[in-house]
């Protein structure tokens, strides 16, 4: 699922990396072809221009934790397609594939690890399974994350990247929205801190619930952040998207975020804020 | 089958030839009855086989019951609060202090309007961040004052607009959300006409959930999903189909607590019965939430939403 | 204290209603004569232009109250002069000839009446006093006040007419914003309705403080209701006041309070309010 | 006596001399002794007498140690957040995580900036609405996370402008006042320059208020107040006096628990020592209202507010 392309911000076109990856790849940005070992070293951002790839669930979970602590909590749970969905084409068919491509049940993974030391519990979105859009699944293995989080009393870490909610699922996705935020509410009676990362896209009903409740966010450079997507905005109300919209540094602007990252940075930017917090929840 | 229209015409013309019988005194009252049984049965046919589209139109219909309108015939008075203290106050959500059934309670709704410039001034029911954040204040009114909330929803979503985003839209509805889930308050949310994604949700996260009968629920509207998925505007009764928005088919999936039956043809043909029914339904649903001790309604409330949709899962099979 | 003609808004400069009350009085919007048991009888509204008059506490309560319901709850309290404040004139005099022009203790007056057969507490400022500045009496009787209705659990009613904060009690004053929020908090939890009506000039300390914290909040018509003042603004940003800035009908069009009543329907809505309410708080 | 640029030039003099009996060898070193020992006891009298207006210019002093740079000195690390999550971030008010003593605090602070562009930026320390509701939206984190709260108050006062009193600055204060009295957490404000009226109370209504020696707390401006009760803004060193807005006088009114000292000269002459002081005596308050039972700290603080300034009032004469 190509994005739209936006040199300034960085965020660039990229070919869907599906099942086998080829050794080269091409930045949307630049045109350059890099050798893939070289990208990944490099956090996937391109060496000649800097733009971002996406990052999948593993390799962002392997750029923030420290080496060898990371311990997946992700409930064996798939999609059972409640309404029995089909477009053009099967829910059904969809979800397996998507399973395939990524080899994840659903666009979300879980688990326990350290960041520079700190135990915490991380859940990661990954754009590649249905454009990481929250359906059942996702909202089950959200709200158990954080009830891990409560139970163990450590830190929950939760990266962003989904365009919203799954609408084949239909009202049952919606509800996912409620389900996160009650689940949230029981993190914050405990008194565990939960820090959000928005990366791109971090929009629809995942910002409109989750997303949005965090103790601290943080944004990733040249993220996508908001409600409505650009498109439904210009088709619905005729108007001119202003430079840089529901961009990171438009959200920092307008006092949506704790402030921006970049990608080489957000690790060292969790380490600081999990250093601030150390001691936080208090004991039992 | 006969369609809307058919029924539409033969309606019309039963009640003309009951007029004349009865204005010239000919006695045709046998013929008539039977006519009359006829029609009924074809418009029973008709409208309780409706396609979830047919549902859609009607939750859409423009001389449907709803907003301010509907809430003052569903209270025995209503006294609004307006603003959200931030220097905004949304005319597409609204809400203040009413009475039901002899005690205050809280509520809130959405305003389409039925003026075109009523319409403008609501955007047709799509709030903007200041309607969600005045629903927040409002709830806390409610909660330090320990009113029952209702709200009544109809909206095709929350507005999508560059200020809007600017504000945190986004934002304003997780709190709506939060701040609901955590009222100590009983809540029932009644969906009156389109339950259009996270705008509605944002006063949906209710102890009790109920729809009318042709009202609709649904993550995107069915043109939205029909522009996404089938690539196709002409796609949107089928998209309608699968998104299982209708009453009827969330009641089954647990999502409604009950459908609120309208009068055949729709609500917009009893309008003071649809506030009845309404009415009556809140009052049973409220009732039974106030015989719970606090402690097991916030319990019920809780799981109610912790769980939501779980039906939908299964254990892996890879 | 005249304050500025504004003849849309319906607020015209009065004479200081002083001691002894002439017979006649000239209203200031229009210049009409009218005998003062006429304006009286009309709620100090000029029967020619509709113009509003001050009122002063007590013919308030009377506007609001049933007949031969109100008893004063008002503390026997006078200010102190804690700073012994002395400007061209010292404090303490101003104190002793606003004591004797108005026969109030001090800018407020408390009691417990009825309004529509409802049992109210009602607090009313009296701009007479100093301005209806909140110093260290206003804030007893405010805080006094909130106690007897959470005790008494019937609603506490605000008429708020004040600038804002006693300037020659110093800080003590600005305290007050802190005490009558802090008794505005236990009688929110006590569950108890607080209604404030804002009326000419509803600013300041007082506004940035229990003025704003009401359940249900209601101007006056014409009542200017902001923080600083236009000459302030204008004097530190240069800016430009739009047309109607601060009055009652530009903070209903910002969000600012739930309705913009007049004079005449102040009662009304208030029995509508209170009506809407009966029973709450609920029982002990 | 002396004033305080004889003193400075004194000063000046003493530390030339000093330099060059220690650089030339000559054997002064008695004299040298004697003549700063004069020169300490003028410094002494001189800051010792100061009139309230002298700390009014002290407090505002250019160099005065503030803001983010004094709060990063007071704590071991800060992290800061930003934003009311509603459109807007104030660069005026600002505030987040930081840690003091070995624990996770919360901190609240004005900054009124050092170069001109950021005293433009964040407006001299006069915050806006979407400042107040930023620290309304800290306070629930820290709230949250049970983290004591520490403020720093130094402004002139909340920004008098067409867009803030639209968007409710006089609500946004009130809330703020509100929410920090019902943290349940251990609250601490500093008093660091000036803290200007409604600006500076909505951060002040602590468990414990503690003011730099030369700070000012006032409900209005010396300016202000000589403009309107003196009609002549000369009068504004009379009015300084006269509204009791120094630290020793708020000590013995009982509105400030403990007077922080400075350097002689004022604390832009030794920021770091000023940072140590300030740290020290937070460090030791926080301390006592640790060992509070949560019930025993909550009636304090709600005693301490409810019965403020009675001490200004007197039973009823007439
Ligand atoms: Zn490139
Ligand atoms: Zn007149």
């Amino acid at each position: 699922m190509p994005i739209r392309k936006d040199s300034k911000d960085r965020y660039v076109e990229v070919e869907l990396r599906r099942g086998e990856e080829p050794l080269w790849m091409r930045c949307g940005a630049c045109g350059e072809l890099v050798f893939r070992r070289r990208l990944r070293e490099n956090n996937y951002i391109c060496p000649r221009c800097g733009a971002y790839f996406f990052l999948t669930a593993q390799e962002r979970i392997a750029a923030l934790v420290d080496p060898d602590t990371f311990q997946e909590l992700t409930l064996p749970l798939e999609s059972d397609d409640p309404l029995k969905f089909s477009d053009r084409k099967p829910y059904a068919d969809r979800l397996r594939e998507a399973r395939e491509s990524t080899e994840l049940s659903d666009a979300v993974v879980v688990g326990r690890g350290k960041i520079g030391g700190h135990e915490v519990v991380l859940a990661v979105m990954d754009f590649r399974f249905i454009g990481g859009s929250m359906g059942v699944v996702v909202g089950e293995q959200l709200a158990h994350a954080m009830e891990q989080a409560a139970e163990a009393r450590i830190p929950f870490v939760l990266v962003v990247a989904s365009g919203g909610a799954r609408v084949q699922e239909g009202v049952l996705s919606l509800l996912q929205m409620a389900k996160t935020v009650a689940a949230r509410g029981r993190l914050a009676r405990a008194g565990v801190p939960y820090i959000a990362v928005l990366t791109y896209p971090s929009t629809g009903g995942v910002m409109a619930s989750i997303a949005s409740l965090a103790d601290v966010t943080l944004a990733e450079q040249g993220a996508l952040i908001g409600f409505a997507g650009p498109r439904v905005i210009q088709q619905t109300t005729g108007e001119r998207l202003p430079p840089g919209f529901q961009r990171a540094r438009y959200a920092l602007e307008h006092g949506l975020v704790d402030g921006v990252v970049s990608r080489e940075g957000l690790r060292e930017e969790l380490i600081q804020v999990l250093d601030v917090l150390s001691g936080v929840p208090h004991g039992g | 089958m006969a369609d809307e229209r058919t029924i539409r015409a033969l309606e019309e013309k039963v009640a003309e030839l009951r007029r004349l019988v009865e204005e010239e005194g000919v006695d045709l009252q046998e013929e008539l009855a039977l006519l009359e049984e006829r029609l009924q049965k074809l418009q029973r046919e008709y409208y309780q086989s409706l396609s979830d589209w047919d549902r859609v139109r009607l939750a859409r219909h423009p001389e449907r019951p709803r907003g301010l309108k509907l809430v003052s015939q569903v209270c025995d008075a209503f006294y609004e609060l307006r603003g959200d203290r931030m220097g905004g106050d949304d005319l597409a959500l609204r809400g203040g202090l009413a009475r039901l059934g002899g005690q205050p309670v809280g509520v809130l709704f959405h305003h389409r309007g039925s003026t075109p410039e009523e319409q403008r001034a609501c955007r047709s029911g799509m709030a903007l961040p200041c309607g969600y954040r005045k629903a927040v204040r409002i709830m806390r009114v409610v909660e330090r004052l320990r009113l029952p909330l209702l709200t009544f929803i109809d909206t095709p979503g929350a507005y999508p607009g560059v200020q809007a985003e600017e504000e945190n839209i986004a934002g304003a509805i997780a709190d709506c959300i939060a701040t609901m889930l955590e009222l100590a308050v009983p809540t029932v949310a009644v969906i009156l006409g389109e339950g259009g994604s996270g705008g509605a949700i944002a006063l949906a996260a209710a102890d009790r959930v109920l729809m009318l009968e042709n009202a609709t629920y649904t993550v995107i509207s069915p043109e939205g999903a029909a522009a996404i998925l089938w690539k196709d505007a002409a796609a949107a009764p089928q998209a309608a189909q699968a998104l299982g928005l209708s009453a009827p088919r969330l009641l089954e999936l647990g999502v409604a607590d009950e459908v609120i039956p309208e009068p055949l043809g729709g609500a917009h043909v009893d309008p003071e019965g649809t506030a009845q029914a309404v009415r009556e339904a809140v009052l049973r649903h409220l009732g039974e939430l106030q015989q719970l001790p606090l402690d097991e309604r916030l319990k019920l409330r809780y799981s109610r939403y912790r769980n939501a949709g779980n039906l939908g899962t299964k254990a892996k099979t890879g």
